[in-house]
């Protein structure tokens, strides 16, 4: 037996030859860290989908300057996608864990019609809890779903599926044929529906506060790092001793607290809910975050682009009028940015690949 | 010195009635006795007539879908083809076309709507889920851009009243021998053929499959298209029955079908489920939104039942696995020998 | 419960007791909730049995299934507003068959396919009291742009079309420059109030002759810069406006009574059942308080005039 | 029988005894024991399929034991999930690389136990200057900021090994962790070993290259079909006593090879090249001739295979069967030619294990079976019969599930599938990979009898006997190439393993047991052989 060098407290090994030892010595990367980062930003999807957004944005001001330049226009631009976000931010994170939440429509319904009744039967209840409520019920009707699909091991879009369903059942037969107008509401909490702080709607900076609350989580936490590994690939989370169950479970918790608040937001903003509210908007959400470069197999994309894929799909929606096209168009074309976010999503993952498997052939 | 085998290791009687399919089927007939004798007005032929007409689109979209699935796909985009194709059928009509022509038509558009689907699952492998999510919007997109929200509703009386009339004094609308005839397609297509055994195989385990020589991709790129022409169809039927072509035609329809598939037993996984269990389904769900409506129960009740239908009849495999584990870990007194596993994903 | 025998009444429904179903374009439509609550008093006033059903979303597919089953039920007689003029038709004449009266209201088929339509105003007077609200309130000239329900619904269209001519005839300076359908849903509507509003910066003023369409238009206004510079009128109901009547949004909006309408619906069905009319030209029955209507060209019996609400009067209204 | 190899320290770290696991009807472990103790590498070693990654698994944490003792310092154990095998102080490499694509790759070293910063906020900087060191310890270049995705082999076993290394564990359990290396890196990654040793460690350590094992490890022990059969220590044993106790027999006579008239080429591949994997392929094989394709793992034989049958591309060259050229990237049309292929990963390529025993059996000659075009279970059941008895596959009834079945089993479906297509060329990759030993023998005799009867068989085979023991004509497979093509007489061990280890830089390969490894030794191998 050979004595190995003296164990030092570093996890370093002397490398027996010093003339590789040289040779092999690693870097972390070439490049300098500020030109890496700009690179990689580059690079990113998130990126592209901002450039798309911009230009949008860009083409329709030209065409009408009232789009961004007067003060309707501005806080449109970003009220209006205010509630998609969230949705998407919740979708996005389920996604990432290789699954998929289709009853957030049906939540939203659920809860902006709550949204209603409880200012309706509780005259003078303050606005605070109202957002509690919807987020708690959201998270209640989440953790539903998280539940049957940790812990019945069943495909998430069956589940979701059926809830989406169930939700919307109880919304209608709650509902009946009521429905909650503006003057049921209080002004105050109608207010927050277009009030602005520093010209930035209060709901948008809701809703950027939960994105970026989701998105350092997801980006700095432990346990928000597990869902990419989770959704990457779950047999060898499963390996690492990851609580592959918890986090699918508070995956679907945190889509529907979301989509619950979402419902809030839904009614403060509208000003009237019927038991139909949100149906449909499901698909949306998930197109959002498609758009947004998150894999729909899990483990890669982000909140941010999820974020920006909603922003992009709404305001799409609100510009293509503008620019002469006949609104009945517009689901058509956002189909067709669907479909090319999705190719092009294809195209740079395998331009990526190859430019890995160079990198190593090289190396 | 060779071995011979039984066949099967269960007897007949108990491959037929312990299966999926059968608890299904069952269900159905279980359903319509109650609903035959509680229910007023369920036993009259009007009620099969209307039933049967309303599930018909259901029925024939499920059929395609069916077999998508079983490859392990899914596409979301039926609902939005029978738009598009209704609004091609009123669209050609106004211009002057003959039904039979524009119907030809609108099924060759179909088809080619279900070939772009299949070209980008199958051949740029893109994820059916995505792909189709995409084209859900793109092709109902198209079908209101065609159409705006207006509708052609002076659609020939006999080709509508063709769609609904009744096969003698049966009370069975004649449509149904259109779906016959397919039902009979597809299933000798998937339970009598070389076809239907690759379709089972690629979603059982694709690459095996392709290693024994199944073109994977061509079958599933098929089955798209099939999948396309057949949603044309039902838009064909759909808008002859309710003489109205309309770009939102049968919007959200996709989620009934994959609804009625599921419940009749077809795994999301792909590889399991037969075409009967899915016509099953689809009768059920068809039976049960009949008898509320008749006893003037409205759409909640009926939502809620199809969605606890449909997550009982997914969990209730695991449930059964786990109740048979225990009881087999209680038969060995053995110590548990759970191994984690994944929790299931899409 | 029915044995295989179709029980019920084979043979029309004057030996039965009166039973009548609503069918209104929607659910959760509060207009349609408050004329069928005025059907459903009617009804249970003549002692009949009184149901709503009705599909989620205003198209006519959905509603032919409640068609259906009000066909197979054999009810005495249907009540429904048309989500397309043709594609309910053969649903109706199939209940027709089996001895079901149908009476149209707010929205017509074409003839053939019912026995009344109860119109809730004349189209005319309609078009012209809308038309004659919003040129007043812009001075009577620039731009005005219609929120509409969906792009097919009768009714509406039929407005349109005479708000066109009137506008062309009578008020040249005013350009009727878009029209918009909002669905009759309440984020749609609103969303394409903002769109209208972002696409046509001179605009000066918005007819909804939807009740959906005009509170959504109301709420979106109210809460943007051009609260007060952009004039709202339309058909509505008091309660979705009254927040924006009293702030100044809205001046004045329309709207005839439509628990009356749902009343004389329910009237005229129960007459029809019993007999008293057939519903030709010239036919006259009474309806309960609000007394006695006589049949029109085109089987129709005309409600009256529509009512303008504006602040000083809309406290008195709850519905 | 048993034989706790180093003296009397306080306590092992690892003790198992008796410990068995069953898959359902599958037995994968009867009475597996093994004593690691602190300060020693151990060699576990054993056939395919004697049950060591099982019996990994069980000290992991994935799963759990049916029976048995199961002793970690001298406590028992018992390990629910991965996570808790870890905080007890448990690293484990295991034989499949289990990295997250999508991540980096020092995430992939630090997931769930990231190092936190501030607000226990991950900090990724520490992470990567960790991975840098890691990487810099065991003398690799990897960039710990790229993706794992795209990462060959051997770079995800460093990452793999860099993880274990980092969790600082007292017991490092390796399962073929230089089955993909080079052997510079194999060598680093011994320094490290010795040096985790020396600090206290218990190491086990899985290898099939018993040179590996007389270099690295003090204790070897030996499993047999699920069995613990013996413990030795390394200096007091030889390759050939192992050998005898892995396989519990003579070597020679599991390959009864019998000659056969060798016809006509049947299979003539010419110039085939897919860029990065292989190149310049050529070769033949006659009919009754059975060639076998030998060289180290990842040498690229079953990627040779997989482009002949059609099921990866490639880019230049042809494949002829009997003079007719069989177009690329059709299987099906390889399978009209004449073609069979017996794929080297059962259970994902060679069978659809969800289907019954008949549909895997027809899968490929239903297309034949129907008639009319149509086709009933009757029929599919006629014929798949005939051909489960004839490789005496042992089930009840044809409708079970292949995956019930063992792996001996399943192979020998698989065989009757091809063989039900009445193939004039077999190609059969790794053939009994798993299989247990009678099977082995009755897999060898049949392709014996089926080179008799005339039949061309191309043999990949990483069993150095099997294939000097069937192969009339040994064909060496090194880093893409043919690198040597050897008549029986001719195919030596030592010829073969000369040919397969000729181009790589650090091939260690020769005599086993000769060097007990120190730094540098990478180049004295080199030296001696
Ligand atoms: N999850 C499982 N389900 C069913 N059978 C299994 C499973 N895992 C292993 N087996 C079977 O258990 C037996 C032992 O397998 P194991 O992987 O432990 O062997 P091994 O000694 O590691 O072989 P190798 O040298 O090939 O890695 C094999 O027959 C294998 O097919
Ligand atoms: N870049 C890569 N990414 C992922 N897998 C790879 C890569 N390169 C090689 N492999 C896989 O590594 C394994 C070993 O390579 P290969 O099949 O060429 O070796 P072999 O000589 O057939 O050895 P054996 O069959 O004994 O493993 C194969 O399964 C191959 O698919
Ligand atoms: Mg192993
Ligand atoms: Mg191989």
């Amino acid at each position: 037996m050979t004595t190995a060098p003296a164990p030092s407290k570093e996890p370093t090994v002397t490398v027996p030859d010093t003339s590789t030892e040289v040779q092999l010595l690693v870097e972390p990367s070439s490049l300098a860290p500020r030109r890496r980062m700009a690179q990689s930003l580059l690079r990113s999807r998130e990126l592209s989908i901002l450039a798309v957004l911009l230009l949008v944005i860009a083409a329709a001001t030209i065409k009408n300057p009232s789009f961004l330049l007067s003060s309707s226009g501005w806080r449109d631009l970003l009220l209006t996608p205010s509630m998609l976000i969230l949705l998407a931010v919740g979708q996005a994170a389920v996604i990432i864990t290789r699954n998929v939440d289709l009853s957030v429509g049906s939540v939203l319904g659920l809860t902006a019609y709550l949204t209603g009744r409880l200012f309706i039967d509780h005259p003078g209840i303050p606005v605070v809890v109202v957002f509690a409520a919807g987020l708690l019920v959201g998270a209640v009707l989440g953790l539903v779903n998280g539940l049957l699909v940790a812990l019945g091991r069943v495909p998430a879009l069956v589940i979701t599926l059926g809830t989406l369903y169930i939700y919307r059942g109880l919304v209608l037969s709650w509902a009946g044929s009521s429905r909650i107008n503006a003057s049921d509401l209080p002004a105050g909490f109608l207010a927050l529906g277009t009030q602005q702080i520093l010209t930035i709607p209060v709901l948008f900076l809701i809703a950027v506060v939960v994105l970026s609350a989701v998105g350092y989580y997801l980006y700095t936490a432990r346990s928000g790092r597990e869902f990419y590994a989770i959704g990457s690939d779950p047999d060898a989370a499963v390996l690492y001793g990851l609580n592959v169950r918890r986090r699918v479970i508070g995956a679907f918790l945190l889509s529907g607290a979301l989509a619950g608040l979402a419902g809030v937001v839904f009614a403060a903003r509208y000003g009237s809910v019927s038991s139909d509210a949100g149906t449909g908007i499901e698909l949306q959400a998930v197109a959002a975050a498609v758009i947004g470069g998150v894999a729909i197999f899990g483990g890669s994309g982000t909140v941010w682009g999820a974020a920006i894929g909603a922003v992009l799909l709404v305001t799409i929606n609100r510009a293509l009028p503008m620019l002469g096209i006949p609104d009945f168009w517009q689901q058509a074309l956002v189909g067709a940015l669907i479909l090319s976010a999705i190719v092009l999503d294809r195209v740079l993952s395998a331009r990526q690949s190859r430019r890995l498997v160079e990198a190593r052939d090289q190396s | 010195m060779t071995r011979t085998y039984a066949a099967y290791a269960h007897p007949l009687w108990r491959r037929l009635l312990l299966t999926r399919e059968a608890a299904v089927v069952a269900l159905v007939i279980a359903v319509s006795l109650w609903a035959y004798s509680n229910v007023p007005y369920f036993g009259d032929q009007l009620t099969l007539t209307y039933l049967l007409l309303d599930v018909t689109p259901i029925l024939l979209i499920a059929l395609p879908m069916t077999l998508v699935i079983i490859t392990g796909e899914i596409d979301l985009s039926v609902a939005s083809v029978v738009g598009l194709s209704s609004v091609l059928l009123g669209v050609l009509h106004e211009r002057g076309f003959s039904i039979p022509v524009a119907a030809l038509i609108a099924l060759v558009v179909g088809a080619l709507c279900g070939a772009l689907n299949g070209y980008l699952v199958a051949r740029v492998g893109l994820p059916s889920l995505a792909v189709t999510i995409g084209t859900l919007a793109l092709y109902r997109g198209l079908a209101i851009g065609i159409l705006g929200t207006k509708a052609v509703t002076d659609f020939p009386s006999d080709w509508t009243q063709r769609a609904s009339e009744t096969i003698g004094g049966t009370g069975i609308p004649a449509f149904m021998w259109v779906f016959l005839l397919l039902a009979v397609v597809f299933t000798l297509a998937l339970h009598f053929s070389p076809f239907g055994r690759g379709v089972y195989d690629i979603g059982l385990g694709s690459e095996a499959a392709h290693f024994s020589g199944v073109k994977v991709e061509r079958t599933k790129f098929v089955l798209f298209v099939l999948s396309g022409a057949v949603s044309a169809l039902a838009g064909v039927f759909y808008t002859l029955r309710f003489g109205s072509a309309r770009g939102d035609n049968a919007a959200g329809l996709e989620l009934q079908v994959i609804a009625a598939v599921l419940l009749g037993g077809v795994s999301i996984f792909g590889g399991r489920g037969k075409l009967a269990g899915v016509v099953a389904g689809v009768l059920l769900i068809g039976i049960i939104s009949s008898a509320l409506r008749l006893q003037g129960i409205t759409v909640n009740v009926i939502n809620i039942i199809i969605g606890l239908l449909l997550v009982l009849s997914v969990i209730s495999t695991t449930v059964l696995a786990w109740v048979s584990d225990v009881a087999a870990r209680r038969n060995r007194g053995a110590r548990p020998t759970k191994t984690p596993a994944g929790v299931g994903t899409l | 419960a029915t044995g295989a025998t179709p029980s019920g009444s084979g043979s029309g429904g004057a030996a039965a007791k009166l039973s009548v179903v609503f069918i209104p374009k929607n659910l959760g439509n509060p207009y349609f909730d408050t004329s069928d609550a005025g059907g459903k008093k009617a009804v249970e006033s003549l002692g009949g049995t009184y149901s709503e059903v009705g599909p989620q979303q205003a198209s006519p597919d959905g509603q032919v299934q409640y068609i259906n089953t009000a066909a197979q039920q054999h009810v005495s007689a249907l009540v429904v507003s048309a989500n397309d003029p043709k594609a309910i038709g053969d649903a109706l004449n199939q209940a027709r068959k089996g001895g079901t009266k149908v009476v149209t209201f707010d929205s017509d088929t074409d003839p053939q396919y019912r026995d009344l339509f109860i119109n809730q105003a004349s189209p005319e007077g309609l078009a012209k009291v809308e038309v004659d609200g919003i040129t007043k309130q812009i001075g009577d000239s620039g731009e005005i742009a219609i929120l509409s329900a969906s792009a097919n619904a009768t009714n509406q269209n039929a407005w349109i079309d005479l708000m066109k001519k009137d506008l062309a005839a009578n008020h040249p300076n005013v350009k009727l420059v878009d029209v918009v359908y909002g669905n009759d849903d309440d984020q749609t509507s609103f969303d394409k109030t903002a769109a209208l509003l972002q696409t046509h910066p001179n605009l000066k003023g918005i007819i909804s002759p939807t009740t959906v369409g005009i509170a959504a238009a109301g709420r979106y206004l109210s809460t943007s810069d051009k609260k007060g510079k952009v004039a709202l009128t339309g058909l509505g109901t008091p309660n979705q406006m009254r927040e924006y009547v009293k702030n100044g949004t809205v001046k004045e909006f329309y709207l005839w009574n439509p628990a009356d309408l749902g009343a004389l619906a329910a009237y005229a069905a129960d007459a029809l059942v019993k007999g008293t009319i057939t519903g030709k030209e010239g036919d006259t029955f009474t309806a309960g308080s609000l007394g006695s209507f006589k049949v029109g060209a085109n089987q129709t019996v005309l409600l009256g005039d529509p009512f303008a609400f504006n602040a000083g009067n809309i406290d008195q209204f709850k519905f | 029988m048993r034989h706790d190899s180093i003296g009397a320290a306080s306590h092992p770290t690892l003790t198992l005894r008796d410990v068995a696991k069953s898959f359902g009807p599958v037995v994968a472990l009867r009475s597996g024991t093994l004593v690691a103790q602190p300060g020693s590498i151990h060699a576990l070693v054993g056939e395919n399929g004697a049950g060591k990654s099982t019996l990994v698994k069980i000290v992991a944490g994935v799963h759990r034991r049916d029976a048995g003792e199961f002793l970690l310092g001298g406590e028992p154990a018992d390990f629910g999930s991965t996570a808790e095998s870890k905080a007890a102080g448990v690293a484990v490499i295991y034989q499949e690389p289990t990295l997250f694509p999508d991540l980096s790759v020092t995430e992939n070293i630090f997931m769930g136990r990231q190092l936190l910063g501030r607000g226990r906020r991950i900090d990724r900087a520490a992470m990567y200057a960790e991975a840098a060191r890691l990487f810099a310890g065991l003398g690799v270049h990897i960039d710990p900021r790229r993706q794992a995705l795209g990462l060959s082999i051997a770079d995800q076993q460093i990452i793999e090994i860099a993880k274990a290394i980092s969790l600082d564990a007292r017991l490092l359990i390796m399962d073929e962790p230089t089955a993909a290396l080079s052997g510079v890196e194999v060598e680093r990654l011994f320094a490290v070993a010795r040096r985790l040793r020396d600090e206290g460690r218990a190491i086990v350590f899985i290898s099939h290259r018993f040179d590996e094992v007389f270099d690295l490890c003090d204790t070897v022990t030996v499993m047999r079909d699920g069995q613990y059969i013996a413990t030795k220590p390394i200096a007091d044993t030889s390759v050939e006593e192992i050998v005898g106790l892995m396989v519990g027999r003579e070597v020679a006579e599991l390959f009864p090879k019998t000659p056969a008239p060798i016809g006509d080429p049947v299979l003539q591949v010419s110039g085939l090249t897919a860029s990065g994997v292989f190149h310049d392929v050529t070769f033949e094989v006659r009919a009754g001739e059975i060639v076998g394709l030998a060289g180290l793992v990842g040498a690229g034989r079953s990627e040779i295979a997989r482009a002949i049958f059609g099921v990866d591309r490639y880019d230049s060259g042809s494949v002829r069967v009997k003079g007719c050229e069989v177009p690329p990237r059709d299987p099906a049309a390889a399978i009209r030619a004449g073609m069979a292929f017996v794929p080297e990963d059962r259970r994902r390529q060679g069978l659809v294990t969800e289907a019954s025993v008949t549909d895997n059996i027809t899968g490929v000659i239903r297309g034949s079976l129907a008639r009319f075009g149509l086709l009933t279970k009757r029929m599919e059941n006629a014929a798949a019969g005939p051909w489960a008895g004839r490789l005496e596959v042992k089930t009840g009834a044809l409708d079970m599930n292949a995956k019930t079945m063992s792996g001996g089993n399943q192979q020998k479906v698989v065989i009757a599938k091809w063989l039900a297509t009445k193939p004039t060329l077999l190609i059969i990759d790794e053939p009994t990979r798993g299989i247990d030993v009678g099977t082995k023998a009755e897999v060898h005799r049949l392709l014996s009898e089926l080179a008799g009867q005339g039949m061309a068989i191309l043999m990949i085979s990483s069993e150095l006997p099997e294939v000097l023991g069937m192969a009339d004509r040994v064909l060496v497979v090194c880093e893409g190439r043919i690198t040597a093509d050897l008549p029986r007489d001719r195919a030596t061990p030592e010829a073969v393993m000369h040919a397969a280890t000729h181009a790589l830089t650090g091939g260690h390969h020769g005599h086993p047991g000769g060097h007990h490894g120190h730094p540098g030794g990478a180049q004295d191998q080199q030296a001696a052989s």
